[in-house]
C-alpha cells in the first residue's frame, strides 16, 4: 500500500534501504551528518548509521567527487552530495575527466559505479550562485548517467536504480520538489525497483500536443496541461525522467500523435536539453508529423536574480507553459 | 570609509558605530525576515563584528575587500550605504545589485568593495588576481580578503596563497575562524588543526588574532596592510571568533550546545569588550558610548524605512542583462 | 596586402598586437613564456614583452581562471591559457560562477573583460583527458560568449573582437587548426577588426543542403562540399564562428533555400550545438521549408581513444559528412 | 609484485632488473616514437627510476598505486606486463586499455594499478578515496600516490591531503620532485620553496628522500606504509629526483641548460649510483649485475615483438563504450 510522504522523504528512504541493504554503501558531503543536509534530506541517517557511514566532509568538493571515484573503483558504492548543484563547478575534474572516462579510457577493466547527487533550481531566492540547473554539461558527456526525477516515487526508484547502475550517475534533484507529496510504495529490496535508467513516462494523454518536461517542470506541465482542458486542448505530457540516457523514442512517438512540440525545463534555453529532444525529434520521421514549429518554454538567459519577481520572471511558470502550448496550437 | 585607528578617541567613536550598525542592521534583517518580507536565506555575522572593524580600519581610501556569503560586516565596515543595502534585501532597484543579488552579493567595485561571494573560498582566487592588478598598476593598494575557517578546506585556498606567495601579491587573507564550517567544527575538518600553521606552508607569515578585540585585529591587520604596501607579499591572519546566530535560516544548531554559545556572548562579545575597553581607556565616555548606540540604531532604522520606500525591481530589465 | 601563416601565428600577432596596443593587457598561464606554450602559441612573446606580461603560472587553473577575474575587474585586460581545454574542468568555478555571474549578479556595476583561451579537440591520439570539445558547456551559461574561429584570419580577427567585448569569452582554438595556413591580414589596432561575434559566415554558395559547422569540421564541411560538388550536389556551407551569442537567422535563411540541414561539429551529439542549431531553425518558419528530417554528424558518444583508428571512428572526416550530406538530398 | 629489499642480495637483484627494465622500456618506446609507429605523445621518466622501483618495493601484494601521465616506471615496478604496456602504445587490443588509452593511461586496477591519470594532481583525490576504501573495508592495505612537484600547486593536493589528514587514511603521497612541472621550474612555482615543508600544514609528518637513491627512497617508504598500515593516517614524501629528458615529445628544453642535466646523469643517476652501491655492499657480483641487465634488454625486446603481433585495436568495439 502506498504511503503519501514528501519528495525527500522518499528520497532518503531509498537511501536508508540502501545503507541497509549494502554494507558497500556510504554517503559523504558536507553537512550531512547531524544536520541532516541543507535540505533536510539526510536527517536522521546518521543517528541509524552512524558516522563511519553517513560522512560529514570539510568543504572540499573535488575531494568529495574524488573520494567517490577512489572508493567506488576499489569496491564501495559511495552516494555522495554536492549541497547545491552549482557547487559541483568545483567538482567537473573528477566528475568529467575522470569518472565518466575511467571506464573507457581504462579500456573497459574497471566501473565506476558511483552517485552525485546535487538539489538543482531557484525558486527559493538563493540567487546567481545557489539555483543552477546544470543537467545539459553532464548530458553532454560519455560515461554520464543523468537522472532528473520528479516525483516521490520516482525519487526513490530511480535512486534504487541509479544504484543498480554500474555507472556514474548525476541524480539531479529540485529544492522545490523536496516538500512536495505523493503516494510512494516503498520497495524493500533495491532490485525491486520499477523504474529503468532511460525510461520516460507519459504521465497524461492527449491529442493535441506533445509537452515534454522533466524535474520540477513536470508538475507545472501537468498542471498547464489541466488548464488547457479547460480551454479544450488536450496535451499529451511526457515527463522524462532521465536526460541521458534519453528515452526520445517516447517523445516521437507521442509527436507523431499529436503533431505539435513543447519542451520545457528550467535551465536557459541555449543549448540545453529541450535542444536535444528538438534534434532527436527532428532528425527521425516524425519531423513529417510538425503541423507547426517546435516550441521551447525555458529558463531566461541570465543567471538567477534573487528577487521573487525577477527570479519569477526568469523561471518559466505554469502560465508560460499554457500560453505557449496555446500558441502552438493555434498558430 | 576612511582609515580610522580604534585606540583614539575619534576612531573609536567611528569603530564602535559601525560594530554597532553591523549589529543593529542583522538585527533588523532578523525582524524583516520573521516579518516575512524577505525572500531566501542571510547568514548573519552577529558577534563577529570586531573581525569586519578591525580590518576594514585598517586599510587606506582605494584598497579593496572581498567577502563572502557572511558579509554584511565586511561591507558596512568597508563603507556601503545602509539604505541600498537593505533595498537589496526588500528586492528594489535601487539595492545594490538592483535587486538580483540580494544577501550574499554585495558589492560596490568601484568603491572598493569586491563583492560578497555565494561560493565558499570563491573569492580567494579573485582578491588574488585584484592584488596583482595593483601591482601591475603599481597603485599602492592592497586587497582584504576574508574568508572562513571553513573555506581553508578549499583549493582555491591553497592555490590562492601559492599565487600569492610566490608573486609576493599586496593581498591579506583574514581567515574567520568562528569555530564551525556550517556544522561542521573546524577542528574535525582541519588536518593539523591549525589554520594560521598553513601560512608557514606558503612561507608567508601567519598570524593569530582574537576575533572578538577589534584593537587586536587592526593592530595585526595594520601591520599586515603596510607590509603588503610595501611589497613584501600577502599575510595570513587568523581571527578567532564565534558566530552566535545558525548558520543561515534553516540551522537547527543540532551541532553545538547553548552553552557553549552563551559562553561566548557573556564573556567575549567584541561589543562588550569593547566597551569596556573605550571607557577603560577613556577614549570616550559612557555619554558618547550611548550616543554611537543611538547614532546606529537610528541610522539603520531610517535606512530600511528609505528603503522601503524605493521602486521595486523591474523584471522588464532582464532582457540581455547577462551582458554588459 | 594579406601574408599567407598559420593559424598559430595569426592568433600570436593578435596576441602581439594587444600586448602593444594596451597595457593592461597580460598573458597567464602554464608554460606560455620560454616555453611558448604547449602548441608554441606564444612563443617568443615573453622575450617581446617581459616576464611581467606574460607570466608563467604554476598549476593551478582554478587560480589561473580567479586571477583573471579579480583582475578584469579591477581594470585589467587579462587573456588567460588553459593549456589543454580539458583543464577547464578545474576552474569551472571561476569561469561560471564568477566571470559569468558577476556583471548580472552584482546588479550591472562590474564588467568582466577577459579572455579565456583553450584549446580542445581530438586527433593528436592524445586521448581521453586531452581531446575534449567543451563549447557546449560555455554556451548554456548566460554571460559567457563562446568563440571558435576556423581559419588563420578569423583566429586573429576574432581575437582582437573578444579583447573589444566587455565579457568574459571563451576562445576555443583547435589543436590540428594551429599548423593550419591561410591568407591574414594583419590588423594595425584591434578596433579595425572586421569581426563580430555572434556573426556566422556563409563560405560557401549552395542549393541543395546547408552544412553548419565550426572550428575543425568547417575545412572538413568545405572539403566535403568539394567531393559532394563532383557528385552534382551543391552544399551551403556556413562557418557559425561563434556559438554564443548564435546566428540563426543566417542558419535559417539558408534552410529556407536549401530545404535540408545538416549540423556538424566533433562534439559528443547529445546535448551539443549541433541540437541548438536544429531546434533554432525547427522553431521558427524555416521549419516548413525542410524537406527531410535535419541531420547530425558529431563525434561518437564515448570518450577520445587513443589509437589512430579508433580516434579516427570517433571523429567526424569529411567521408562522414559527405556520406550523410547524400544521405539527406537523396532520402 | 610481491615487496622486496633492495639491500639484500635478492632484492637487489629484482630492483635493479625493474629500474634496469623501466629505462629500457623507455628507450624502446623513443625509438618506437622515431620510428614513427606510435601516435601521440609521451613523458619519459628515465633518471627517475629509483623513485618507482624504491616505492613500489615497499608495497605489499594487493597494495594500491595511483599514478600520473609520467607513470611508465609505476606501472612496471607495480608489475605490469611489458608487453600489455606496448600494446597498449602499439594501438593493440591487447593493451591494458585495449587501445584506448595509451600512454598517459596505463591502468590495472584489478592488479592495484589504481591507473596514470592524464590530469595533473588528478589522481591524489582519487587514491584518496582508494586508501578510505581500504579503511572502510578493513583491508589493511595502503596506497600509495605519485604526483609531481608541479602537482603540489593544484587545489586537489591540498583537498586530498586534508582530507586524509583528518580521517588518517592509509595513504602515502610521494612527490616526485623531479625540478620541474613542464617548463617551470620548482623554486619558482612553489611559494615556499619546499613541497615537503607542506605537510605540516596538514599535521602529518613529511620526509624529504635522495630520488635518484633506492634504497633511501625503499627505506623511508617501508616506514611510511607501516605507519599507513597501523592506522596511524597519511604521509608526505617527496623524493628529489631529475627528469633527463624533455617534458613530452614537444619540448625543446629552453627552460634548463644541457649542463644542468649531463651534472645529474654523470653524478647521480639512479642507475650508476644503485649499481655501485650493491657492488660496494657485495650484494650482487658484477656478473649478476650484468645479467639483470641483459635480462631487462631481453624482455624489453621480446615485450615489444609480441606486441607488435597483436591484433590492432578495433574501432568496431567502440559502440556503447563509454559504459559499463
Ligand atoms: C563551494 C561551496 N561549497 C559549499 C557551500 C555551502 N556553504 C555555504 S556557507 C558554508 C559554510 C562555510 O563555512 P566557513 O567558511 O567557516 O564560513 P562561515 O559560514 O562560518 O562564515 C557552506 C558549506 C558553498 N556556498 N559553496
Ligand atoms: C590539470 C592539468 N593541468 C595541466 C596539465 C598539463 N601538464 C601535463 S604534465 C604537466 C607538468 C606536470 O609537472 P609535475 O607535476 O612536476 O610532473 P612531471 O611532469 O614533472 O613529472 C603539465 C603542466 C595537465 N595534464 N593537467
Ligand atoms: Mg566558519
Ligand atoms: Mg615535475
Amino acid at each position: 500500500m502506498p504511503e503519501t510522504m514528501t519528495y525527500a522523504a522518499a528520497l532518503r528512504a531509498a537511501m536508508r534501504l540502501l545503507l541497509s541493504q549494502d554494507e558497500r554503501v556510504f554517503l559523504a558531503g558536507e553537512d550531512i551528518g547531524v544536520y541532516g543536509g541543507a535540505f533536510g534530506v539526510t536527517d536522521g541517517l546518521v543517528a541509524e548509521f552512524g558516522e563511519e557511514r553517513v560522512r560529514d566532509t570539510p568543504i572540499s568538493e573535488e575531494a568529495i567527487v574524488g573520494l567517490a571515484v577512489g572508493a567506488a573503483i576499489t569496491g564501495m558504492r559511495p552516494i555522495v552530495e554536492m549541497q547545491f548543484s552549482d557547487f559541483v563547478a568545483n567538482a567537473m575534474d573528477p566528475l568529467v575527466n575522470q569518472a565518466a572516462k575511467l571506464h573507457f579510457m581504462y579500456g573497459g577493466n574497471v566501473t565506476v559505479p558511483m552517485i552525485v547527487r546535487a538539489p538543482g533550481g531557484g525558486g527559493t531566492g538563493a540567487a546567481a550562485q545557489h539555483s543552477q540547473s546544470l543537467e545539459a554539461w553532464f548530458a553532454h558527456v560519455p560515461g554520464l548517467k543523468v537522472v532528473l526525477p520528479a516525483t516521490p516515487q520516482d525519487v526513490h526508484d530511480l535512486l534504487l536504480a541509479a544504484y543498480l547502475d554500474p555507472n556514474p550517475v548525476v541524480f539531479l534533484e529540485h529544492k522545490l520538489l523536496y516538500k512536495t507529496e505523493g503516494p510512494v510504495e516503498l520497495r524493500s529490496r533495491a532490485e525491486d525497483t520499477p523504474a529503468r535508467i532511460g525510461e520516460a513516462k507519459v504521465l497524461r494523454e492527449g491529442t493535441d500536443l506533445t509537452i515534454a518536461a522533466y524535474s520540477i517542470m513536470t508538475p507545472r506541465a501537468l498542471e498547464a496541461a489541466d488548464g488547457l482542458a479547460s480551454a479544450g486542448i488536450e496535451a499529451e505530457v511526457i515527463d522524462l525522467r532521465t536526460v541521458q540516457p534519453l528515452d526520445i523514442d517516447t517523445v516521437r512517438a507521442s509527436v507523431k500523435k499529436t503533431g505539435r512540440l513543447l519542451v520545457t525545463h528550467e535551465a536557459p534555453q541555449p543549448v540545453g536539453v529541450g535542444a536535444e529532444v528538438v534534434a532527436g525529434v527532428c532528425e527521425s520521421d516524425a519531423l513529417d508529423y510538425l503541423l507547426a514549429p517546435v516550441a521551447r518554454v525555458c529558463g531566461q538567459p541570465v543567471p538567477m536574480p534573487y528577487a521573487r519577481e525577477l527570479e519569477r520572471a526568469v523561471i518559466p511558470q505554469v502560465e508560460d507553459v499554457e500560453a505557449a502550448a496555446k500558441e502552438l496550437v493555434n498558430a | 570609509m576612511p582609515k580610522r585607528d580604534p585606540t583614539t578617541p575619534d576612531g573609536a567613536r567611528r569603530s564602535l558605530l559601525v560594530m554597532w550598525t553591523i549589529r543593529r542592521f542583522e538585527e533588523a534583517l532578523e525582524e524583516l525576515f520573521a516579518r516575512g518580507v524577505l525572500h531566501g536565506t542571510m547568514h548573519l555575522s552577529i558577534g563577529q563584528e570586531a573581525v569586519a572593524e578591525g580590518v576594514a580600519a585598517a586599510l587606506d581610501e582605494g584598497d579593496f575587500i572581498t567577502s563572502t556569503h557572511r558579509g554584511h560586516g565586511h561591507a558596512i565596515a568597508h563603507g556601503a550605504d545602509l539604505e541600498r543595502m537593505f533595498a537589496e534585501l526588500l528586492m528594489k532597484d535601487t539595492g545594490y545589485c538592483r535587486g538580483r543579488g540580494g544577501s550574499m552579493h554585495i558589492a560596490d567595485v568601484a568603491a572598493g568593495n569586491l563583492g560578497a561571494n555565494g561560493i565558499v573560498a570563491g573569492s580567494m582566487t579573485i582578491a588574488t588576481g585584484a592584488a596583482f592588478s595593483q601591482m601591475m598598476q603599481g597603485t599602492g593598494k592592497v586587497v582584504a580578503c576574508f574568508f572562513g575557517d571553513g573555506a581553508a578546506n578549499e583549493g582555491a585556498f591553497h592555490e590562492s596563497l601559492n599565487l600569492a606567495g610566490i608573486w609576493s601579491l599586496p593581498v591579506v587573507f583574514v581567515c574567520e575562524n568562528n569555530q564551525y564550517g556550517m556544522s561542521m567544527a573546524v577542528d574535525k575538518a582541519t588536518a593539523g588543526g591549525s589554520i594560521v600553521r598553513r601560512a608557514d606552508a606558503y612561507g608567508i607569515p601567519g598570524v593569530r588574532v582574537d576575533g572578538n578585540d577589534v584593537v587586536d585585529v587592526f593592530r595585526n591587520t595594520s601591520e599586515a596592510v603596510a607590509r603588503a604596501r610595501r611589497g613584501e607579499g600577502p599575510i595570513l591572519i587568523e581571527a578567532v571568533t564565534y558566530r552566535y546566530r545558525g548558520h543561515s535560516k534553516s540551522d537547527r544548531n543540532l551541532y553545538r550546545t547553548v552553552d557553549e554559545i552563551e559562553q561566548w556572548r557573556k564573556s567575549r562579545d567584541p561589543l562588550d569588550r569593547y566597551e569596556a575597553r573605550v571607557i577603560d581607556e577613556g577614549w570616550l565616555t559612557s555619554d558618547q558610548l550611548e550616543e554611537c548606540r543611538i547614532e546606529a540604531r537610528d541610522a539603520v532604522r531610517r535606512a530600511v524605512e528609505a528603503a522601503f520606500r524605493a521602486p521595486d525591481a523591474d523584471p522588464a530589465d532582464l532582457v540581455g542583462a547577462a551582458y554588459a
